[in-house]
């Protein structure tokens, strides 16, 4: 087993494979930008080196400074989290030739997954079911013409894609040399690379996915099914395992062909293969296969009884998975909400600020994989997730209504989060029924406001109270800047160093 | 003590009343009991006719956040809230950034005609991508920002006008 | 489905419960004495009423003041916790004609499993195997005849006894009779019945319960073992489950004799089965049965993947436990360590105490139930149980790795506590290999001291560092008896009401 | 700045020396790097020789409890920290309570001729009975509590003199 591993991210996946390493004994090393000098990772690491300023490409995107971290710090692995480097073939190959082990697959299996076009090649000729579509030659006239025969609604989609980004859905001919050039443009910022790809867009679809581990003796293994239905701007926000649309029958045969899919590109270590599934026809279509640890990793870990992570970082390290595919079993139901840093009432669209106050929900069943503390800020240069709230429990409504008591226990101030509106997205009907689908949220959610619009009148006593004690007023209490929490008068002096975002 | 609150363009009339060790809460016209049972870093627990009540609580310069049973809210002094939405800056209709963001391209120029709809520019944060369109057809009368300049929610970045 | 329960206890106990109602969709009433007045259970109940003073004959063991908060707040329902009231067969009756429903076994059977020496013979009648010993009329001489008989050592115990208190370990004659006016003191304090029993003692023996599940339609099942061989002053400080010591044959044989036991009574509800386990020839012995939900059931919750507290009230609700025996199964490793506010340096005596902070560890497969937060104190009245520390892992050394790491982000600042105990019990080789019984740490810690006495010097500079800030001395920082916490400067005026311990 | 910390019976010297933005620690005559990345709400992040480190602390009348990775300490400043194990009060030998307890019974009276290891007096916290046994043989000097009485751990309860 490893000595001592690097983690090349940030945030709460960070903190996630940080405490894998510390309860297998493995010394651990963060990195961390100007920007999370005094961010949660590279507190809880034993080591921590600094990279690089705020701009990820100066920091969490830079392939020298990270593996100069690692031979500063003698690391042994490298683990790349979600994001970022993850799914960079040219890291994982750099991380080889600097004698280190990457905690992920082959380099080779990254890059046959990366390009979407040639994946949906490859997989349709590995006998994987793909969305009718087009792949190739990506000129915009050429899509323009491909776009007509394919037919409308259709996806364009960044062919270096992931995480929703660089695409978009084009509901008429006329829309799509807009959409094709700001995908372009998306993609390029994203990920350096604004090549293209179509799809036929299904209505209502349904994303489900198969988490697939691997080994380096061959041993192809799945771990079940999330579904992850719910989501906006392309971006999931909450997933649940087991799914409630799929059936034994229907479970085996996505099981099936995501082990194929996993084999055709020699895949090793965690991945996820990805599709969507027509409600209708009960036909499901190979969409991409996420070579990395996928966010909502923990409603698998937590249905089928495994750590994700200690697997991935024992098959890097050549151990042989010493389970069967009969012995893995679905237990219960979990699921994961994401808490971002966004605005719910205004298209979504990120929000920052600091984090005066931030109360993780608890319980026995809830599970929060956070990677902010009180007095934390989000910024404009990472993802807006703050944290992870994750319920388990016997069933399906069971574990809704323990994530919904969670949610109302957390407590998140300082800036506007979609605390409240996932509590509206639980509580409504068709979702408890599990009838939702990818546009679901728009199309039901589109014009959310906060319900509860009307402050309770215990809420504005309060705050007539914290008036008439003088405790209502920042101003008052401390001078400016300094740490509203700090049990010390003179603490306004007191924070040094070049922290601060 | 009477004290007016303002959240989200609704304002708010509370009295409290020190009655023994409780307070007498009169909130919009009506009346309720309020005991403080403690206070310490940023929760208070009161009863409120009796009943238990957690409130988180950070105050935010002159405002002051509030969270209470998965609910979050603001509040702030009347007046001193800005609102942004109902913009009409130096006679044009202001076209604010919808979120913290940096301007990663200006796509008109002052004195361009646009029409309603029309990209003036593109934002970016946390690699997202957001256009800014046009709120009216007319001329750019300003243009506020430029590129690679960090932008607030709600900044004004540009004028429509005639 | 009650639509109001009234929990009937304090501490951590109480807040799992209320959890537990929040979820299952139940309102909940709370009832404090004094002492308790801002304890986290008054505050996170729906409704809470103030039942007496602080000795918990005054408040907690007030049957009088809990029904009438009960018929006050018109809860249908009474959930008596473990100690406090909840093997009161008075109670349990008294609940009942009261038109309530008392969540936990018919009255019947706490009072067939109350008296220690009745439930002896009822036990042996039924076919289950019963420690040699001695129940009947039990004035000293009869004892001291009957001990002769039994041999040294043997056990003086409380007829009425439960959580180790009224009973005493007897090497010999000469020590027996002190020993038998110490026992029955100690029980006419804690039960109110001074009458004592004899048990011969087994050397290295190991403690293994059998929880139990019956609903009121003859359903009896069981939720596995659980060991918690590892005890100070007869009381258990680690619980795990699966028990390292016991075999598959050996399981199942325990639990035969667990429902037996259960049967025998007309058991309704959760309950407990102790035994202990000679390890020499594998014999195992009735010890008692717990007619209550006990301090350890999350180890089983974990394990089994059930919620016991949500199934003690459908079974009370009437509702029928709808799986059988064969499609439970265990899952993994959990381990439970207890966090008390003691001293295991000066004999394991309570300690008493603010919680000037107490932050409680986080991350994938941890659980904590606690009934203190931050600000609370530790009094003289109630048991000094802070907290319970939860971790589940795929298998033993995963659950005490986890349990290690979890530990060691513990922070529990202003008392003297076990937490550094605990670590270095979980770090022996012994326990690693599962070699313990139930004096193993008397015989092995007896002469136990912190190890790190050094203060290791970062620690040292960071105090260093704090008195150079000015912040290191309370009497600097704010005026006197005002919360440390507090972040504003005229907090000292701000705590009123009746509240503080 | 120079500093001395007790901590159980230990005396520790530590000098700290501003260098920048960080500190140079000398402690027990050995140099560490210091550098103070974060303090909020009664936790310190620092690096110390370049590895993080939290440090959770809460003062307490003058002494500072300190916590990191799992361990508590309590510093006192040299010379404040009663010791109470070497009692000897009044030329007898103390008899200190073991916990903070109420007294149940006290069995014997002062003059009274005791055996060591006979039980003075019974005490009970949190429903368990700890007996206080005598730690010599001689005579009860002086009996300093009664029935009932709340007693804090290391208050002394009797002296047993010659």
């Amino acid at each position: 087993m490893f000595k001592k591993i690097l983690v090349a991210n940030r945030g709460e996946i960070a903190v996630r494979i940080l405490r894998a390493c510390r309860e297998m004994g493995i010394a651990s090393v963060a990195v961390y930008s100007e920007a999370d000098r005094r961010a949660l990772h590279t507190r809880l690491a034993d080591e921590a080196v600094f990279i690089g300023t705020a701009p990820a490409d100066q920091s969490y995107l830079s392939i020298e400074r990270i593996l100069q971290a690692a031979r500063q710090t003698g690391a042994e692995a490298v683990h790349p989290g979600y994001g970022f480097l993850s799914e960079n073939a040219g890291f994982a190959r750099a991380v080889k030739q600097a004698g280190l082990v990457f905690i992920g697959p082959p380099a080779e299996a990254i890059e046959a997954m990366g390009d979407k076009g040639a994946a949906r090649q490859r997989m349709q000729s590995s006998g994987v079911p793909v969305v009718p579509g087009y792949q190739g030659p990506d000129d915009d006239a050429t899509l323009v013409r491909k776009a007509a025969q394919i037919g409308f609604p259709l996806l364009v989609k960044a062919a270096a894609g992931g995480g929703g980004k660089g695409m978009r859905v084009v509901n008429e001919a006329g829309e799509l040399e807009e959409a094709i050039a700001g995908a372009r443009r998306e993609a390029h910022h994203a990920f350096g690379d604004q090549r293209m790809i179509l799809e036929r867009y299904i209505p209502r679809a349904r994303h489900i996915e198969m988490q697939v581990l691997a080994d380096a003796h061959g041993n192809v293994l799945h771990l079940f099914e999330r579904e992850c239905s719910v989501q906006r701007r392309h971006q999931k926000i909450i997933e649940e395992s087991p799914s409630p649309f799929i059936d034994e029958e229907l479970r085996r045969r996505i099981a099936g062909s995501a082990l194929l899919a996993a084999r055709a590109v020699g895949y090793q270590n965690a991945g996820t293969v990805e599709f969507i599934v027509d409600p209708e026809c009960r036909e499901y279509y190979f969409l991409e296969m996420n070579t990395r640890l996928q966010v909502e990793h923990p409603v698998t870990e937590l249905v089928a009884g495994l750590d994700l992570v200690q697997w991935q970082i024992r098959i890097a390290a050549g151990e042989r998975l010493p389970f069967t595919q009969a012995e893995l079993s679905q237990r219960g139901h979990a699921i994961e909400c994401r808490l971002y840093a966004e605005d719910p009432a205004n298209n979504f669209l990120p929000a920052t600020g600091p984090l005066l106050r931030f109360v993780e929900p608890q319980g026995p069943g809830v599970r929060v994989d956070a990677g902010y503390t009180s007095g934390d800020a989000v910024t404009i240069h990472y993802d807006p997730l703050i944290a992870k709230v994750i319920a388990w429990s016997g069933d399906r409504p069971g574990a809704i209504a323990k994530m919904l008591a969670a949610l109302r226990e957390t407590v998140l101030l300082g800036l506007t989060h979609n605390g409240q509106f996932l509590q509206d997205v639980l509580g409504d009907p068709d979702f408890q029924a599990g009838q939702v689908w990818t546009t679901w949220v728009e199309d039901k959610f589109g014009d959310w406001q906060p319900p509860q619009c009307e402050l309770p009148p215990e809420v504005l006593a309060a705050g007539a109270l914290l008036r008439l004690q003088g405790q209502a007023d920042a101003s008052n209490a401390e001078p400016s800047g300094a740490d509203p929490y700090s049990p010390w008068r003179n603490a306004s002096s007191f924070r040094v160093g070049k922290g601060g975002v | 003590m009477r004290d007016r609150f303002q959240s989200r363009d609704r304002i708010y009339e509370v009295s409290l009343e020190r009655q023994g060790e409780a307070y007498r809460a009169v909130v919009d016209g009506q009346a309720f009991d309020l005991e403080l049972i403690d206070s310490q870093a940023g929760v208070l627990t009161v009863r409120f006719n009796g009943r238990p009540a957690i409130i988180y609580y950070a105050p935010d310069g002159s405002s002051l956040w509030l969270s209470q049973g998965g609910c979050t809210y603001r509040m702030d002094k009347p007046s001193q809230r800005r609102n942004p939405s109902t913009g009409e800056a130096g006679g044009g209709q202001a076209v604010h950034s919808p979120m913290p963001a940096q301007v990663r391209a200006v796509q008109v120029g002052e004195g361009d005609v646009v029409e309603k709809g029309d990209t003036l520019l593109l934002l970016e944060a946390m690699k997202m991508e957001i256009r800014v369109k046009s709120p009216a057809a007319g001329r750019v009368k300003r243009l506020l920002v430029s590129n690679g300049q960090a932008v607030e929610r709600d900044q004004i970045l540009a004028e429509i006008g005639d």
